[in-house]
């Protein structure tokens, strides 16, 4: 109990990956294509799309909120950019249309939230279906698809052989994790998580910061679906379902309470991982539908459980 | 068959309802369109309504239930659920609303037991189109190959039949074998992961099925970012535009047209020809087409003894 | 109710009721028992003693089932037993009063008072009339006056404690352990519950009393055993202890408990409050505070103390009277903008408005001022361990670390981290609400002097507090509330307890 | 702020009630075809689904909680009940079937989020994945249709011209709200979900409370889909997918605090009411499907508002 806060964090992080690693080695027993360069690089890259998304959901969780209008925001955002490129606009001028929107949709939960003292769950839930609705409003509920090549390179492009949205996640976590751990945002969003009231007796900006984090949710949507429009040359009114449950489940298999004010953004890339490299096991193996289900939401209980289970044990193992 | 009631009584133009599975799906979107454009040229006021998501038949009945409480003319359907529709039938029934059902047939002895009729069905048959691909994969493969599929969502009717079809006819083919069949939920982008994912268990994969167009575009991509498009046969269902947009790029081969449009065309016609007191066919097939890159085949679809 | 008067001493040797042998408890980092043994006889109350983190409430949790024990042995009535958990210690017959209050916020007081163990009029049926029936009366012993069917949420921290008070008398244990019971009461309640526990006593009830006010000690103690840092050092009968002795067992050191009270230097105005008013809660409040003042606030539970602090400091809004700071009008409707005009309030309660818990010593000395240790919003780790460590230094905080989780802190160090908190803010005007609850002797000496360094460097200080010896001593003028008024304005001079308390009390 | 209890959570359910006359009166200027007997009837009667379901919510909820796997198991308990059926089980065992696995469900639910300290998110996210999974197996991904007409009665009967449904939840809401106000398990229901620390020491069985929660949010979802299969004459896999959704939106709607320990089983049934009237309006209304989820959207958070807002000046108006 009484280590140092970034041993226990670091404690953490370990049990967590300790069970991705667990998965990986039963897949690699399991199965030959598993463990190939190819198939590796590829899991990262389709746990990018979750894997972004759940980086704004840490920041909202962190300050004990939640955001279900996530996978709502993608659709629209992306959207909103099929639109204006049809429209005519430069494609260049269509995605920033398309973030302008996604991180519009954040400070409207950021202001229902704060201002209209909303609890987070029923301001994204009504974000989730508004979101929705419009999207399918703006589209006609078709597809909007044809993008320049330019502009698809975001999704199929190469840099030293890593595919581009690999790096683009891997950049967005790092720069998640200096916000976090070096700056004031970072600290109030914790501050805030861990007791909202002793932090606005001490002075933050308690709105302006909870607002920040689903500004950053929705900022952080609207890049994953122009990652997804980009791979799949298409701006669907119906992408994005669900998404926020993976990205949940993925912030709090790498142990983020969901109380609010503790956790990492090195976890939830590990939680993503793992929801990654799960379905794309299962999907190697050609484990039926049905049976994958099964297998999913056993992975996410039992995942959780030993790493709980080897928290449990290292506290006491510290004591 | 057919039912004379006419409740054109209160004067102004009769109001006809449309209750599709969803209008998140393209398909329906058309069907919709098709429906208003004849519903515009006959006077009609249409009403279009339809639950969130294409599988919730309680949400469905619910929406036929309150469209009853209003009292349109005419109820036109497609239903998410071949039995589970049944009791709004039934309600549609006993408040003298004539019913037409649209692309998704009636279970026939569910309708009977409960005593429920219909005026008339419009559609084409799923497990036919699913047939048709079976034989295009078939042909193309020359009988010999290695087949993945992409199902939509688990238990979701409207899939099944179409792989049911599709199963159907591969089995004849001793040559073929299905490798993979894998759900993508009805999604682009599920359909992209899952087909990069079997591509790695499965490089020497010669063809894909995908039981509708928009898994077939996630197909498509994910093909495509593998850098083999050509070499692996696409096959979708329900000739989306972006489908045989990408037919005409030849970065797929087929795809299966139910023409969903044209069946919402004639469900209006019905209805207000059962408005004026006229007769309806009990079956109005609607062709299903395959479409491809080089020619377009029709077929009737064969209407089935009920 | 007649409290029976207090036996004379010496008394014949009762029975011992409870043996705790060699209890050994460790939390990683810290021992915080270590070989620890008590003997309590029955009808005696035994008075616990120790500098904050000496590991008196670990003790007490571990004889309540809370924290199962490293090593040792406890002996009920002369029989070992194993204490499995809290329900199981309540069985035996053990009661306990929680240090940091284990109230349920929106339950009444009444259903907290009776929290599992309701009284039930059939198979899982609650009786919720027989149920604030005796809650009500238990309460009224304690001399507490509000409606038990209340919400514990919008009860004051001084009614929650006397919540909790009545659910330990409640129980009619043979052993009531209290832990600091009295931190958030006044001389009346307690008063009232003193009375109560020399009726329990007199039934043969044993009580370990915790309490840092060394006066209660001598007034309602019989033995006393002191512990310092997990041992047990010293067990003496009170009678005819010495109290210099206990302060230096307890502190290994001499200290000198008088309460220090230098002349007053007072500078210009910093505070003045004009006519502060809120509907049914305050009323007509004006004040000035200078630079050097200390301004003490006084007043029985629910005075309306806390409601000016809160009202200056932009908690609560107000709908009469104005603020200045320096003479010009302060517009305050948050406490950013009370700290960015200079104000500090150090809250009442420190775990639910002072303290993240899950933060560490550091990030919460610091959080008030990190805008300042930050550019382009990137955080200075070098001046926020300064900073926290300079301001920590002086407070000796108990911890192996500042990284240190406050979660882990006992209470009083807790409190020692808000107070470091408003040091390090740097503020005009600090505003202290009970700030010594539940510190022990010698952090309360630093606190005094601490308070004193900073009225000396020119800070305006309002002590709000209930210890009526540390606001006599301290204050430079005390204010007396009664209901939301100042019902008495008191030079240093002319103030004693005696004073102060008729104003309070409206005789 | 001291009001006494009974009076504020009086006084929340009626700034909740304000909201569903005010949607009501604005539907009744809006269509005629809303406030007729038999629409008001039929409007109560769909309400029931997730009424029902919202009753176990409400439990879950107020230990803190939460159960994203209501849809499953509502499904499952389905399935099971069709399987038994088919395999020749007279009706009334395979109602009994039925139920038990609910039941099961929820109790397993209980013992991961108690014995395995599980966060209820997790736990429920896999149940969901798990028991939808089971469901499609049992069921090979097919409804299974054709119950008897005396099982129907449940969804088509009458009594007195109050349709069954309606009755059974009543019936359910009025024992849940004995359950809440007058018995142990609702005082440590409320307990725990406003301090579990606190509640343990008082020595209350945490884990068999909490427990308890579960086993009736699985044993209603199991009743609900009891009356779905009754109602559509068919046992569904799908069934019940975004079921939770619903269900926690009435509960919140209804002024039950997703942070546990506050809130009644009658606020929930007004929100329950709020979501069906709402459907039901815009499909009388006949407003286009997307512009109907922005509606949704657009009145949860409204009516929530609304609500907090009416909760505000009235605790203002007290002082
Ligand atoms: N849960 C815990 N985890 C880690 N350390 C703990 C825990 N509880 C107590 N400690 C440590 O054990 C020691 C004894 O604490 P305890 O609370 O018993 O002190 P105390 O004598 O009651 O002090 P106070 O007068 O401040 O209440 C302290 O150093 C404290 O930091
Ligand atoms: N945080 C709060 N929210 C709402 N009401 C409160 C709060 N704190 C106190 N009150 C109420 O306001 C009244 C005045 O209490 P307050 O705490 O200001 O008195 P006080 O003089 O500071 O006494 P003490 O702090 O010793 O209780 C009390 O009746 C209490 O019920
Ligand atoms: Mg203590
Ligand atoms: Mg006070």
């Amino acid at each position: 109990m009484a280590l140092p806060r970034t041993k226990l964090l670091h404690g953490r992080e370990v049990g967590t990956l300790a069970g991705l690693l667990a998965l990986c080695a039963a897949l690699w027993v399991a199965t030959p294509h598993f463990a190939t360069v190819s198939n590796l690089v590829n899991v990262v890259e389709q746990s990018a799309i979750i894997g972004i998304v759940a980086v704004g959901m840490t920041f909202v969780i962190l300050t004990g909120g939640i955001d279900l209008s996530v996978g709502s925001i993608v659709a629209l955002s992306g959207v909103a950019l099929g639109t204006a490129h049809e429209a005519g606009l430069p494609i260049a001028a269509a995605a920033a249309v398309g973030l302008t929107v996604g991180l519009a949709c954040g400070l409207g939960n950021g202001a229902l939230i704060t201002l209209g003292r909303l609890p987070p769950f029923i301001a994204t839930l009504g974000m989730m279906s508004v979101a929705r609705g419009i999207a399918l409003m703006l589209s006609d509920g078709r597809p909007i698809s044809g993008y320049p090549a330019s502009f698809r390179a975001l999704a199929t492009g190469h840099v030293l052989g890593i595919p581009f949205p690999v790096i683009l996640m891997l950049a967005i976590y790092a720069v998640a994790h200096f916000l976090l751990t070096r700056t004031l945002l970072g600290r109030y969003t914790y501050a805030i998580g861990g007791n909202e009231e002793a932090s606005a007796l001490s002075g933050i900006n308690v709105r302006a910061y909870k607002a920040a984090a689903y500004a950053i949710a929705g900022l952080l949507s609207a890049v994953t679906s122009m990652l997804l429009v980009a791979r799949l040359n298409s701006a669907q009114p119906i992408a994005g379902i669900m998404y926020e449950l993976d990205a949940i489940a993925a912030v709090v298999i790498g142990g983020t309470s969901l109380l609010g004010g503790s956790g990492t953004v090195i976890g939830t890339l590990i939680g993503a991982l793992i929801m990654g490299v799960l379905r794309n096991g299962l999907n190697l193996l050609g484990v039926s539908s049905y049976l994958q289900q099964v297998a999913i939401g056993s992975v996410i209980i039992v995942a959780v459980l030993v790493d709980m289970m080897l928290r449990r044990r290292a506290r006491r193992a510290a004591e | 068959l057919g039912i004379a009631a006419c409740n054109r009584g209160d004067g102004g133009a009769p109001t006809v309802a449309l209750v599709l599975k969803t209008l998140n799906n393209p398909f329906f979107v058309e069907m919709e369109q098709g429906a208003r454009e004849a519903a515009d040229s006959l006077g009609i006021e249409l009403v279009v309504q339809a639950p969130e998501r294409e599988i919730d038949v309680e949400k469905q009945m619910q929406i036929v239930e309150n469209l009853l409480q209003r009292r349109v003319d005419a109820l036109l359907i497609t239903p998410s659920g071949s039995r589970e529709i049944v009791p709004a039938v039934v309600k549609a029934n006993e408040a003298a609303i004539p019913v037409v059902v649209v692309d998704t047939r009636v279970d026939a002895p569910a309708l009977e037991e409960a005593g429920a009729r219909i005026s008339s069905f419009i559609g084409s048959d799923n497990v036919d189109g699913g047939r048709m691909a079976g034989r295009f994969v078939a042909e193309r493969l020359g009988g010999q190959g290695r087949v993945a599929v992409l199902e939509g969502i688990p238990g979701h009717e409207t899939g099944d039949s179409r792989l049911t079809g599709f199963r159907e006819v591969l089995a004849e083919h001793p040559g073929l074998e299905i490798v993979s069949s894998q759900t993508a939920n009805w999604e682009r982008d599920q359909a992209f992961n899952v087909t990069q994912n079997v591509l790695q268990s499965h490089p020497d994969l010669d063809a894909i099925f995908a039981a509708n167009d928009v898994m077939a575009l996630g197909a498509v991509e994910a093909v495509a970012a593998a850098g083999r498009t050509g070499e692996i046969v696409i096959v979708g269902f329900d000739a989306q535009d972006d489908a045989r947009i990408a037919i005409r790029e030849e970065r797929m081969d087929a795809t299966i047209a139910q023409n969903p449009r044209e069946m919402g065309r004639l469900a209006v016609i019905s209805a207000d020809r059962l408005l004026r007191g006229e007769t309806v066919p009990a079956e109005q097939p609607v062709r299903i087409e395959l479409v491809t890159g080089q020619q377009t085949g029709a077929v009737e679809a064969p209407a089935r003894e009920e | 109710m007649i409290p029976s008067a207090s036996e004379p001493h010496p008394r014949p040797p009762e029975p011992i009721v409870l043996r705790m042998f060699g209890i050994r408890k460790a939390f990683p980092g810290v021992v915080a028992l270590d070989g620890v043994d008590l003997e309590v006889r029955a009808g005696e109350v035994h008075v616990l003693l120790g500098e904050n983190g000496a590991g008196k409430s670990t003790l007490m949790k571990v004889l309540s089932g809370a924290h199962a024990m490293d090593a040792g042995r406890i002996e009920l009535a002369g029989s070992e037993v194993a204490i499995s958990g809290p329900r199981h210690a309540r069985d035996l017959g053990i009661g306990i009063i929680y240090q940091e209050l284990a109230l349920v916020p929106d339950l009444s007081a009444a259903e907290n008072v009776f929290l599992g163990r309701e009284p039930r009029r059939g198979p899982g049926l609650v009786d919720r009339g027989a149920m604030v029936a005796a809650s009500r009366r238990i309460l009224q012993t304690l001399g507490a006056s509000f409606d038990p069917g209340l919400p514990v949420r919008v009860l004051s921290i001084a009614q929650r404690q006397l919540v909790e008070v009545a659910r330990a008398l409640s129980l009619e244990a043979r052993i009531l352990v209290m832990d600091e019971p009295t931190s958030a009461l006044t001389e009346r309640e307690t008063g009232a519950l003193f009375a109560t526990i020399r009726r329990l006593t007199s039934q043969g009830v044993a009580v370990i009393y915790i309490s840092h006010r060394l006066d209660e000690i001598f007034e309602i103690g019989d033995r006393v055993t002191v512990l310092r840092d997990g041992r047990r050092v010293a067990t003496r009968e009170v009678d005819g202890a010495d109290r210099r002795e206990l302060v230096r067992l307890m502190a290994d050191r001499e200290i000198d408990e008088r309460v220090p009270r230098p002349a007053a230097r007072r500078g210009d105005e910093l505070l003045r409050v004009e006519g502060l008013g809120r509907h049914g809660v305050l009323h007509d409040v004006s004040f000035r505070v200078h630079a050097g003042e200390i301004v003490g606030f006084a007043g029985l539970l629910g005075s309306g103390r806390t409601e000016v602090a809160r009202a200056i400091f932009g908690i609560d809004p107000h709908d009469a009277g104005r603020v200045f700071m320096r003479g010009r009008p302060a517009r305050i409707s948050s406490p950013r903008d009370a700290i960015r005009a200079g104000i500090g309030l150090l809250t009442e309660d420190r775990k639910r408005q002072g303290l993240v818990l899950e933060l560490s010593i550091r990030e919460n000395i610091v959080l008030p001022v990190l805008g300042s240790m930050s550019r382009f919003g990137i955080v200075s780790r070098r001046m926020e361990r300064e900073r926290a460590s300079k301001h920590a230094a002086g407070l000796r905080i108990k911890t192996p670390s500042l990284e240190q989780v406050v979660l882990n802190l006992s209470g009083g160090n807790q409190q020692k981290v808000v107070l470091a908190k408003w040091l390090a803010c740097e503020v005009d005007v600090l505003i202290l609400d009970e700030p010594t609850r539940g510190i022990d002797v010698g952090s309360k000496q630093e606190v005094y002097q601490l308070i004193h360094r900073l009225a000396s460097e020119g800070v305006g200080i309002v002590l709000i507090s209930s210890e009526l010896p540390e606001i006599v001593g301290l204050a430079d003028r005390i204010l007396v509330m009664r209901a939301g008024r100042v019902v008495a304005e008191l030079s240093g001079d002319e103030a004693s307890q005696e004073s102060v308390l008729a104003h309070a009390v409206g005789a």
